[in-house]
């Protein structure tokens, strides 16, 4: 053990010794331990959980969770299991890896996943980049009514309707943690830049203000 | 409709098709705003095609990806703390109506493998005859016989070829109202029509070279 | 390469030519892709499958399943992982590790890891507002199997199953009295109607009768 590791327990030592109250989680200072306990959570949740989640369930710091956690991918990675652990929507989950699917498919009995429209998915778009977005601004950028499509969405928990806008009233739009697990992506920024597609936005911005 | 109009148009290189105007009076530079705004628009169409494609590509690799959704084992199945709806219940009215309107039959989608061709050149050639013979119509009435999308894109594009020709000049009362189309060339103009026919070929050829396909293949 | 291989490959290309919709069961002949096969597959399934089931479903010698469920089995084994494969009623299946299920008991009591997930929610609000409603029914409707999230919902006394179809004997399902303190009503009258949102209601609802 290295002098480090020494202060490191020391400290736990002294911050938590009135902790006795659960005495399962005291071995958890093995790593080995640690990370199985991980891998065990992990297994059994049906959404991403963050680091923080666990370390605070288990009473770890979250920098020796996320160790487990990257020790875990690493794990998985290396030995080309049929599962991979993904960093998606802020928190890490379990998933298939997409080489087997056809074969993961074959047990599965949810059918078919029903796949979005077009108009679904450039509606999602919109709200996506333009978000917190009122309905009526949606419309106005799609050039169509999009009523039915947004219900569609809000079903799907793809997006939500929280707040309204302080100057229509309208409900402000904004999409879901679902949305970005469907999407695999860990948040927001991971959405590409329109600049390229958009060189004036700003500008745009201004004249949708003005004129929808 | 408009969207695939728009992007399209913007496929084409549309700043290109439409004339250089040198701005010489209020009107113009009303004329130049309108379209600046217009083309503020198709760029903004464009985007979010774009950033909806990409989306679409996300989704699809991730579906292939499979989550554990399995009932916990039983001996943590009582442990969960208390049930939380997080649900309004209109959302929770919209997810019943969802699952309750009849699924149209699966099917699958062969589009991509039979696809109908539309040319723009035809439909160019239609635009122009009609309107040579009728001095002017409503977009509505030239397109009034198309039975695709891609149809009505074809002779959107082809009058698009007619203006940059100096062949026909378009009205629009306010936007998304009537567009009007009339025929304006001048006997001398109109004998070019069979040389503005291969010349807006092969324009409209190499005019997406960015997505390295051709015209016709855009439509597909 | 050899021969047998050779020959093997050449039927495969003239016999499928035309079926590319499955090209990835083609390489499960390399023994690591086909357990990482049987791997995602353990990973998804709610019940044990067997290692028949597997072969047959993966088209490939049962004997091969079976080497790669041993295979796997040593693997979580040997590191002391958080997860194990356990052969029970004629079939096999992962389970959390018993070492570890304080860890997961103590993450799943830790408050924000109550909430139901989109399929389930759907499912809820099936039997909500088609009450009562056989298990049957609203697979039907829900066009996948809900067995699994039916489970779910009854142990989570969000619905209960109470008498029985005359024509079918099957349960029906019905929103029980937490369900309705959990949506924030007294009755169920106060569910939101959903005629607008399906402007054909009458006729939807002949063909369910016909059709469930």
């Amino acid at each position: 053990m290295n002098p480090a590791d020494a202060i490191a327990q020391d400290t736990a030592t002294e911050v938590e010794p009135e902790a006795p109250a659960r005495p399962s989680t005291a071995p958890l200072g093995d790593p080995a331990l640690l990370t199985a306990a991980v891998e065990a959570i992990l297994f059994v949740v049906e959404a991403p959980v963050s680091a923080a989640a666990i370390a605070s369930a288990l009473k770890r710091p979250e920098r020796e969770v996320a160790a487990s956690l990257a020790n875990l991918r690493g794990q998985y990675d290396e030995r080309g299991a049929g599962i991979e652990l993904r960093d998606v929507a802020g928190g890490f989950r379990f998933y298939t890896r997409a080489e087997v699917s056809p074969q993961v498919e074959v047990f599965l009995q949810d059918g078919q996943r029903s796949r979005l429209t077009q108009a679904a998915l450039e509606t999602l778009a919109v709200v996506a980049y333009r978000q917190p977005v009122t309905r009526a601004r949606v419309s106005a950028i799609r050039g169509v009514n999009v009523d039915g499509v947004i219900r569609t969405l809000l079903s799907r928990g793809l997006v939500v309707e929280l707040g309204s806008d302080p100057d229509t009233g309208g409900g402000l739009l904004r999409t879901t943690e679902l949305f970005l697990e469907k999407m695999g992506m860990t948040s927001l920024a991971e959405l590409p830049s329109l600049a390229p597609l958009l060189p004036d936005l700003d500008g745009l911005d201004g004249i949708d203000t003005d004129e929808l | 409709e408009f969207l695939v109009v728009a992007s399209t148009l913007l496929d084409l290189k549309a700043a290109r098709l439409l004339p250089a105007a040198d701005v010489e009076d209020d009107e113009d530079l009303a004329l130049l705003e309108a379209r600046d705004l217009l083309f503020a628009r198709l760029l903004q169409y464009r985007a979010y095609k774009l950033a909806a494609a990409y989306l679409a590509e996300l989704d699809r690799a991730q579906s292939r990806r499979h989550g554990r959704a399995v009932e916990l084992e039983e001996r943590f199945a009582a442990l969960l703390p208390e049930v939380f709806l997080d649900v309004s219940p209109a959302r929770f009215a919209a997810m019943a109506a969802a699952s309750l309107t009849p699924r149209p039959m699966p099917v699958v989608a062969i589009d991509h493998v039979h696809v109908p061709r539309v040319s723009v050149r035809e439909h160019m050639a239609i635009v122009r005859d009609r309107l040579r013979r009728a001095g002017a119509l409503t977009f509505r009435a030239l397109t009034s016989d198309c039975t695709s999308t891609l149809e009505v894109v074809a002779r959107f594009l082809g009058l698009l070829e007619l203006y940059r020709d100096g062949v026909v000049a378009f009205d629009q009362a306010a936007a998304l109202s009537e567009l009007r189309v009339r025929w304006i060339a001048t006997p001398g103009t109109d004998g070019a029509d069979a040389e503005a026919d291969g010349a807006g070929e092969a324009e409209l050829d190499e005019a997406s070279p960015d997505d390295g396909r051709n015209l016709d293949e855009e439509y597909e």
